[in-house]
């Protein structure tokens, strides 16, 4: 069975492709989350879980956690040094301040829509672009300037730029390749371990950013995944054992793999 | 006959103003407004609108190739639309051609409340606007206008002349009142009420 | 009466024809030559000088403002003799009191640093400084001093003799010391880079 929310297919302005890519990206720092539209990740889940016939539950839950992540990810980088703002607002005022920011973004994105109405009505103008084939030249003249306004200038530049508060970030996110390594170096001394052995005593957080190494890990490859049922323990092991040992394919097992589509 | 004497004196200096003002608007690189006409002509802001009247009867569509209109805060010749077909296929549209929806909503932002950062310009997308900005400084759309205050202040952003001409602006004030705009989020709705409706059904 | 509508049928194309023509020199910015003009109005050569003739009638001193002109590289628009004292008043523009922000931080980088390449200003800077270089070197203020060592270098740019003219300086030595931010240019130049990748991560 495909899992539904991570090989949901996204076509996003800056991103086309399953989810799981999507939060590999992301996580891995290659994919700024400040770029990423949430309303099409959203409406693109809605629109998979219609296709299917049931309410799939543990797909909701899923998606609600992972999608939860990524909208704080998303919401540090854009409001460093706001969220203080924000911390210091009552519940209500914060609510308030952020529907007004809604409320200016929408204008905004229905402003975007009347330019880009305006230019294609505007096709058939043509005007010149740049001076006239034959006009004469112009001659710019500057008065005597002081040149302490240069030293001005320079030692603006040199000044550190306002630094941004990270004490409201409570969490922090170790980097993907770190588990990569950490999971590589296991399977050097042993066969195969159990995922949830490996993680327990992890952050929710850390425990995510762990699972998205298993399937870095699983893509190009290197390891196997099974699982005998759902909740089961995730068992991890050599790509190039599991070839040879075929040992999980018990029928009355529901294994448990972890597909992708690449 | 003497009636007609005087009307030849009074009108002939209109006409040769009307000749000046059209020479300079032919070498201008931008727009002009009437008190720069009025300046280069030496003559006063009266007559110059004198004699726009009369051009602009005499450049306009339909009439005449080369059309004059009001547009970016004066004054500017440009191609009659019946040309447009042979314009493009002699000249680019370097300007507007491609201008992403990113690009489209950082211009919006910078010409209803510029002089605004690129931090400030995120903060309303939701998104980071660097190569937005980045794209729209490079097609002259939109010009640096000096930093924040406070030292390393971030630096500004304003539209320019050109975007007012791109975009067939007389001036910022023929900006739709943000009021006035219709609603987008009516896309994301309808396509959650399909979504609700396939699975009525 | 059979000539005159005769003659109407014959004479419109022609006349649509020049407003197309009329129109395509307009928004040219180099001459237009008469190949250029057939192909751009998809009409023959032959058509195209008729069209041509009747603008150059048109379009001539004593009648006219703008004044059709063959010159080397086929037809462009002028001002008429007449409107040359206004077009002189219209491009000597008034002398400029001051540079602007994006001017200032990128001459004094120019005039501190340098030879110094765009890509280093604009990372001195944080903002791109195509705009910027290009202004100054139009007004004579900075000047392109080699490349940046290696294949496919940046163009480098010093200050000129204009720069210490108008900045009343004897010699880029009597600039304002900056002993607050660095002992020599280099430490100088350290500094800013140090403080610009700050800003940038």
């Amino acid at each position: 069975m495909l899992s539904p929310v991570h090989d949901l297919d996204l076509d996003l302005d800056a991103f086309e492709g399953p989810f799981d890519l999507l939060l590999t990206l992301l996580l891995k720092e290659e994919l700024d989350p400040a770029e990423i539209d949430m309303v099409g990740i959203v409406v693109t889940f809605v629109e998979r879980l219609t296709e299917r016939d049931e309410l799939d539950l543990d797909a909701c839950g899923e998606f609600l956690i992972l999608f939860s992540g990524l909208l704080e990810l998303k919401a540090r980088g854009l409001f460093p040094d706001d969220a203080g703002d924000l911390d210091e607002l009552e519940p209500e005022e914060a609510a308030e301040e952020l529907a007004r920011r809604l409320a200016e973004y929408r204008r905004m994105k229905e402003a975007a829509t009347w330019l880009a109405e305006r230019l294609a009505s505007e096709r058939d103008r043509f005007f010149r672009l740049g001076p006239a084939p034959l006009a004469p030249r112009v001659e710019r003249q500057l008065a005597q300037q002081d040149p302490a306004g240069l030293a001005t200038a320079l030692r603006a530049l040199a000044v550190e730029p306002p630094s941004v508060s990270v004490a409201h970030m409570a969490l922090r996110f170790p980097p993907v390749s770190q588990f990569v390594e950490r999971f590589r170096a296991l399977l050097g001394r042993r066969r195969r371990f159990d995922f949830d052995t490996e993680v327990a005593g992890l952050s929710r957080i850390e425990q995510a950013v762990a699972f998205l190494a298993l399937l870095e890990l699983r893509k190009v490859g290197e390891i196997a995944l099974s699982q005998a049922a759902p909740f089961a323990p995730i068992r991890v092991g050599r790509a190039s054992d599991e070839m040879t040992t075929n040992l999980s394919d018990d029928e009355e097992t529901s294994q448990w793999k972890i597909a992708r589509s690449a | 006959m003497e009636d007609r004497t005087l009307r030849l004196i009074a009108t002939n200096p209109v006409d040769a103003l009307a000749r000046t003002v059209e020479a300079l608007l032919v070498v201008a690189s931008a727009p002009l407004s009437v008190d720069e006409l009025a300046e280069a002509a030496a003559d006063d802001v009266e007559r110059i609108e004198t004699a726009l009247g009369l051009l602009s009867d005499r450049y306009r569509e339909g009439r005449s190739g080369i059309v004059l209109e009001q547009v970016a805060g004066g004054y500017a010749y440009r191609a009659s639309r019946e040309a447009a077909e042979a314009c493009a296929r002699l000249f680019e549209r370097p300007v507007e051609r491609g201008l992403s929806q990113a690009a489209l909503e950082t211009v919006a932002i910078v010409a209803y409340l510029g002089p605004v950062s690129r931090p400030e310009i995120a903060r309303v997308r939701g998104v980071a606007a660097d190569s937005a900005v980045a794209s729209l400084v490079e097609r002259g759309l939109i010009a640096e206008a000096g930093r924040e205050s406070g030292p390393g202040g971030a630096v500004r952003y304003r539209v320019t002349a050109l975007f007012e001409r791109v975009f067939g602006l007389e001036n910022l004030g023929a900006l739709p009142r943000l009021d006035d705009l219709g609603d987008d989020t009516e896309a994301i709705r309808e396509r959650l009420h399909a979504v609700a409706e396939a699975r009525a059904s």
